[in-house]
């Protein structure tokens, strides 16, 4: 048996070292997180990607990136706290250095959206993914067709970046529809779970692509949403959570039957994921 | 390449040539049963034995391995742990080279494992073929009561000698340096052809299904209720996992010093039939259900792996069977019961 | 600011305290991480300003009820350690037992001034934040918690059998050995100490979360046990919990 | 005068919960009490319907701190009342366990317990700061014992390994070797203990009573033998109830003992005025350096016959250690037949002798259990000392009288976990 390993290689599960250059409160229990190399260099990813963020002495998380390629010389990761990791993470300030791994995954496909329509289904934090992909191509308007962005949270005090809703919501190239599942006296606009929004938009089926994320209850109603627009299967797109501990198809916590989130993953279309009896 | 002839007082004296080279990892008696273990003299070899009670895994996926250090005193320093002990491996059975071979596999696709390949290199593997099988083995259905590659040297017991099948290179040398031989006969050969027949027939287990009709055999039972009957008896206790030689699903964590200023991330054997493997830290439990873990270690075993890296995921060893509390653990039943009701 | 830690004893043999002290060099390191104010087995001091209590022993007594009960009251993390405190441990045994009657037949009329109520965990009277669990604690987990708690992330306790421990120790199945053991669902972190020193596991550590009891019943039973002596194995560590009753 | 007021509630550094109460009036005492206030955990119910393989794993239960000389007392008693005799290997093995828990229990006890009073602090840990050297060694000498304990009996507390009639599994004779070493070095720390202890004022108090300890013709026992008193010489273990004599008293949850006197004392000093000849020569060289001189009544020098028990235990389980090593370690197979009968053990304690006594049905399983602990035999010297050191030293201050009392305590390094937790039930 011989198998040379490089140098690359040899640093399968070392963290690049990265500075944390800015932290901006999303809500309550997320936050933006913006990182640059200590090295220099580039994060190099895919919009859909995930990254493996060390804390040392605390853990490893994998964290979708939020920012889009277009974006140099830093990253943005948007993390809700919820674990050990993401809770240490909650607490660095500026400053602060992390261990960086990635990115991993097949991220979304850009190329053969070259001229399509596209449809974002946003689910609450499935905008953190999500928005790495809708910034990217709003900064390459001009390769793509029709936009239509829809984006739901659970309440009004839930509703994650802000800023960029509203500059999407401002855009006259840009369909830009929203809704919370429950209101509040500051909320003026619709309510109701994200489908309630699919009646208010026609799709060209031959040419739209769709983006759902969310959390896991949500895709089956959506992608029926979808299907009654008449959507093939290869043209709904989705992003899955898993618990992924390596990131780099090893350590076996993330299948989804025989597929690895790490690696087929996270994002599959839903022509993919039909075979798949254990991922909605 | 050719095969030599060892006597079997000399495969003592190779044995001791061997020992003084470095770690030496032999199959040694432990209450009764057969363990892999440092050994210190060749008298405490045994080779005749029919099956270990964990496979060799460990010396390439080791049951916990630290693979990075860190420092957090000031500047925040972290580095690589990738080094690995050089190491002869005597006594694998044949069903055991394979599953090193699928390991390889899985350890290689994409992304190769640092930590795998330091301690795959600095091996050296000994088969012996597997003439006394398990009573819960079943390798003769499945192909792997014999081995063709995956090994330097495989020795094969026909009587006052062992016949030694050269697998690689290092195997050779190694041969040539350290202990006597002759070149094997045609005549040779045929006693362990022979040999190796006679053992096949020894098998008390075999698959139901032929291996290349699993998949679709679980395929097509996806939802069988067997699952749920099964899993009222599973423990979750992993057991399964822990002795199987192809399990190779892993944690990760971390263990710092009390003075918080340095600490090491380490990985250590997981398994897919425990509560928490498929758990986020939402709370959300992607195999929430004991039948669908259950289900999930067929599929992997049966399916998944066959798909994915090209080699059977199962070899036949029997050891599921054997360390089963519940009794639930075994592919030949299971297959059969799945056959049965489809 | 290193966090104040108390220790308290309840109805135990004292000998999860005794493994706090039983460490050597790390011992030294837990003192220059934390401030222990509060330790009757090895100090004089006593103060009841403390953030972190480590509680020794079983609630056996009304006493120890209103004593649990301030404690929780200041301190801000409870942590029981052993099996006493976290499951019972084995004074639970006394609870098969009818109190008064026992009481009687020792101290006759003076029954009434002995104060003794069915051992319980620390847990069935207030909640608790952590748990150091085994008979006596693990040691290596106590140096976890304590760890996870100066680095304010919750400590990462097995919550699966101590079949996988014992699994990866290499140890002969004791069933296979002709004994019967506890140690398919009992919580792992000990490394299945007792079996691999040719013994067998009598579930010191309590069970997982989701203990399939039932089965393991099933098993001893089969293994030769009668469904009394099947309880009476539940019960030498983890008679408050269910599955003993 | 003044009026006094002693109070302590749960005394600290000592084993289980004990209350000191002195209330004296113008020179006269009022009240004078050690009580003892651990919660009742009837052991005896916990232990009748068991089998005896269920009993050994559940008695050493009793105390944390001695469970080595429990299991070994328990074992020994499931012996007994099976007639069944252990092999040589086995009772080398337990004795050089036993010389671990011995070593490990005395030096936690004048290290960690008795010695910051001595040096005037609070507990151990200031003395990181003030005596690392000192603390260090401490912690050196009780890693040793605890390793020791760890090879033979798989955990230091609550041992795992010792069964009835054999260990469950054998020591590596590497791991003897490399720990025997130890042990020799060990000496050093020994001999610089001694040296700490001649600066220490140990106070001067002495109360005539009687001593009792196991006596074995070989060697300085602790896990054979029979009953010895200083005062009426010995008698057979089977008789231990005629030595022992238990009886309650109202504010405590342990029993009280008498024997010759309305007092007797077990313990370190109790074996040192027993058996002081079989002492290792080095033991007794310590002994004579510390002016340890039998019969000793000053039981504040309790702690100076542990610290020479603990220079013995060293010697002696380096003594054994090779004996194991020439013999050479081979499994056992040791079945055990178990017949209804009754059986005792006895064995030292570190705080002083121990008697298991059990009755078993033809099944093994235990019917009734009679555990007499050391502690339980100490608290009427305890009291009986309180009664005699008090007017002694009622016209000093109140915080020494309050510190001589505690010390006291302390000094006979009380378990007062275990007693309360050995209430004799006679089930009907």
């Amino acid at each position: 048996m011989t198998m040379a390993v490089s140098t690359k290689e040899e640093a399968l599960y070392l963290p690049r070292l990265a500075e944390l250059i800015k932290v901006e409160q999303l809500t309550e229990r997320e936050k933006l997180f913006e990182f640059a190399f200590k090295d220099g260099g580039e994060l190099g990813h895919q919009p859909g990607q995930f990254v493996e963020v060390s804390l040392f002495g605390i853990g490893e998380a994998p964290i979708s990136i939020s920012s889009s390629p277009t974006k140099k010389g830093s990253f943005e990761l948007a993390v809700r706290r919820i674990g050990n990791v993401t809770t240490a993470l909650h607490q660095l300030v500026k400053g602060a250095a992390v261990g960086i791994r990635g990115p991993f995954g097949r991220g979304f496909p850009i190329e053969p959206l070259k001229g399509k329509d596209l449809l974002f289904v946003c689910g609450g934090i499935g905008l953190f993914p999500l928005r790495s992909l809708i910034n990217y191509v709003l900064d390459n308007r001009n390769s793509f067709n029709k936009i239509i962005i829809l984006f739901g949270a659970r309440n009004p005090k839930e509703r994650v970046f802000v800023d960029d809703l509203a500059r999407w919501a401002a855009r006259e190239d840009v369909q830009f529809m929203e809704t919370v599942d429950v209101g509040d006296e500051t909320w003026a606009g619709h309510v109701g779970v994200i489908t309630t929004l699919f009646p208010d938009f026609e799709i060209d089926p031959g040419k739209t692509m769709a983006f759902i994320v969310g959390p896991p209850v949500m895709y089956r109603f959506a992608i029926a949403e979808a299907k009654k627009k008449q959507l093939p299967d290869e043209q709904i797109i989705i992003s899955l959570e898993r618990k992924m501990k390596c990131g780099v198809g090893k350590c076996g916590h993330c299948q989804i039957n025989g597929a690895y989130a790490c690696q087929d993953g996270p994002v599959f279309t839903y022509a993919e994921v039909k075979n798949l009896r254990e991922a909605l | 390449m050719h095969s030599q002839v060892i006597a079997k007082q000399e495969l003592a004296a190779f044995v001791e040539n061997l020992l003084r080279q470095g770690e030496v990892v032999g199959v040694r008696r432990k209450d009764g049963k057969y363990v892999f273990d440092k050994i210190g003299s060749p008298g405490e070899l045994c080779l005749d034995y029919d099956v270990t009670v964990l496979s060799p895994k460990e010396y390439f996926l080791p049951q916990r391995e630290a693979f990075l250090k860190f420092e957090l005193a000031e500047a925040i320093k972290a580095e690589p742990i990738t080094q690995a002990q050089r190491r002869i491996i005597l006594g694998v059975h044949p069903y055991d080279i394979k599953a090193i071979q699928l390991m390889d596999a899985v350890f290689s696709k994409d992304n190769p494992d640092p930590n795998y390949f330091r301690k795959r290199e600095a091996a050296t593997i000994i088969g012996v073929d597997c003439l006394n099988p398990s009573p819960h083995a079943f390798c003769a259905s499945v192909g792997t009561a014999t081995a063709e590659s995956g090994f330097d040297l495989l020795l094969t017991d026909i009587g006052a000698e062992y016949v030694v099948a050269i697998g690689s290179a290092k195997g050779e040398e190694l041969l040539q340096k350290h202990a006597k031989t002759r070149d094997a006969s045609d005549g040779d050969l045929s006693k362990g052809k022979t040999a190796r027949d006679e053992a096949a027939r020894k098998y008390q287990l075999s698959a139901p299904v032929s291996l290349d009709q699993i998949p679709r055999l679980l395929e097509e039972n996806y939802d069988h209720p067997l699952w749920e009957e099964l899993a009222q008896k599973c423990l979750s206790c992993g057991s399964c996992t822990m002795v199987c030689p192809t399990c190779v699903c892993f944690d990760v964590q971390e263990d710092v010093a009390l003075t918080l200023t340095t600490g090491e991330r380490y990985r250590q054997w997981d398994s897919c039939l425990l509560e928490d493997f498929a758990k986020v830290a939402t709370g959300e439990n992607f195999r929430q259900h004991r039948s669908t873990r259950l289900r999930h270690r067929y599929f992997r075993k049966g399916k998944y792996m066959m798909e994915r890296f090209g080699i059977q995921g199962c070899v036949g060893c029997g050891r599921c069977i054997t360390a089963c509390l519940a009794e639930i653990a075994s592919p030949v039943d299971t297959y059969s019961r799945l056959k049965g009701g489809s | 600011m290193k966090p104040k830690v108390a220790f308290f004893d309840f109805t135990g043999c004292e000998g999860c305290q005794l493994e706090a002290i039983n460490f050597e060099q790390e011992l030294l390191d837990i003192i220059s991480a934390v401030d222990i104010v509060n330790f009757r087995e090895a100090m004089t001091e006593r103060s009841d300003d403390y953030d972190i209590a480590f509680i020794d022993g079983a609630i056996s007594t009304e006493r120890d009820i209103a004593r649990i009960k301030e404690i929780r009251g200041r301190a801000k993390i409870l942590v029981p350690i052993g099996a006493c405190a976290c499951i019972g441990g084995i004074n639970c045994l006394k609870n098969f037992y009818s109190m008064d009657e026992a009481l009687k037949i020792v101290y006759g009329d003076d029954a009434k001034y002995y104060d003794t109520i069915p051992a319980r965990p620390i847990d069935a009277v207030v909640p608790v934040e952590h748990y150091v669990r085994g008979c006596p604690m693990t040691q290596s987990e106590f140096l976890k918690v304590v760890k996870a708690l100066l680095q304010g992330k919750r400590p990462d306790i097995p919550n699966y059998p101590v079949c996988v421990e014992c699994k990866m120790a290499g140890n002969v199945c004791v069933f296979e050995k002709g004994e019967t053991c506890l140690g398919p669902v009992t919580r792992a972190g000990c490394g299945a100490l007792c079996v691999s020193n040719g013994r067998i596991c009598w579930g010191c550590r309590g069970l997982v979360d989701n203990p399939n009891a039932d089965s393991e019943k099933e098993i001893l039973k089969k293994h030769g046990l009668s469904v009394e002596q099947v309880l009476s194995r539940f019960r030498m560590f983890d008679g408050y919990s269910e599955v003993a009753k | 005068m003044k009026e006094i007021h002693v109070n302590i509630h749960h005394v600290t550094r000592v084993e289980g919960h004990g209350n000191i109460v002195l209330n004296a009036k113008n020179g006269t005492i009022e009240e004078l009490r050690w009580e003892v206030v651990e919660s009742p955990r009837l052991f005896e119910a916990m232990l009748r319907g068991r089998k005896y393989d269920d009993v050994i794993i559940i008695a050493p239960r009793i105390c944390g701190i001695c469970s080595i000389a429990h299991s070994t007392c328990s074992i020994q008693a499931c012996e007994s009342a099976f007639g069944l005799v252990p092999s040589e290997q086995t009772l080398l093995l337990r004795k050089i366990l036993y010389d671990a828990e011995t070593l490990q229990s005395h030096v936690l006890h004048y290290y960690f317990l008795a010695a910051p009073d001595l040096l005037g602090v609070g507990s151990v840990f200031p003395l990181v700061e003030t005596h690392k050297d000192v603390v260090l060694m401490a912690l050196r000498l009780k890693k040793l014992a605890n390793d020791l304990a760890d090879i033979i009996g798989g955990r230091k507390t609550h041992p795992i390994q010792p069964m009835v009639g054999r260990f469950a599994k054998l020591p590596k004779a590497d791991d003897l070797r490399a720990i025997q070493k130890r042990l020799k070095d060990a000496m050093n720390d020994h001999m610089a203990t001694v040296e700490l202890f001649k600066t220490l004022s140990i106070p001067q108090f002495e109360r005539e009573t009687e001593f009792i300890a196991l006596k074995d013709p070989t060697e300085y026992a602790f896990i054979s033998g029979d009953i010895s008193s200083t005062d009426t010489g010995t008698t057979p273990v089977a008789n231990y109830l005629e030595i022992t004599n238990e009886f309650c008293v109202p504010h405590s949850t342990a029993k009280y003992s008498k024997h010759n006197r309305d007092s007797y004392a077990v313990g370190a000093l109790a074996r040192f005025n027993n058996n002081h000849g079989q002492l290792s020569t080095t033991a007794k060289k310590a002994a004579a350096e510390l002016g340890l001189k039998p019969v000793c009544h000053n039981p504040y020098m309790n702690n100076v016959a542990q610290l020479v028990e603990a220079i013995h235990v060293t010697e002696h389980a380096s003594d054994i250690i090779d004996q194991v090593l020439a013999r050479g370690l081979k499994e056992e197979d040791n079945t055990v037949k178990v017949k209804a009968g009754r059986g005792i053990g006895a064995v030292e304690a570190p705080r002083g002798i121990l008697f298991h006594d059990y009755t078993f049905d033809e099944q093994g399983i235990l019917t009734s259990a009679n555990c007499v602990i050391p502690t339980n035999q100490n608290h009427n010297s305890i009291q009986k000392d309180f009664e005699a050191l008090v007017p002694q030293i009622l016209d000093r201050p109140e915080d020494e009288i309050k510190l001589s009392l505690e010390m006291l305590v302390r000094a006979y390094d009380p378990c007062i976990s275990c007693s309360a937790h050995l209430l004799d039930i006679k089930f009907v």
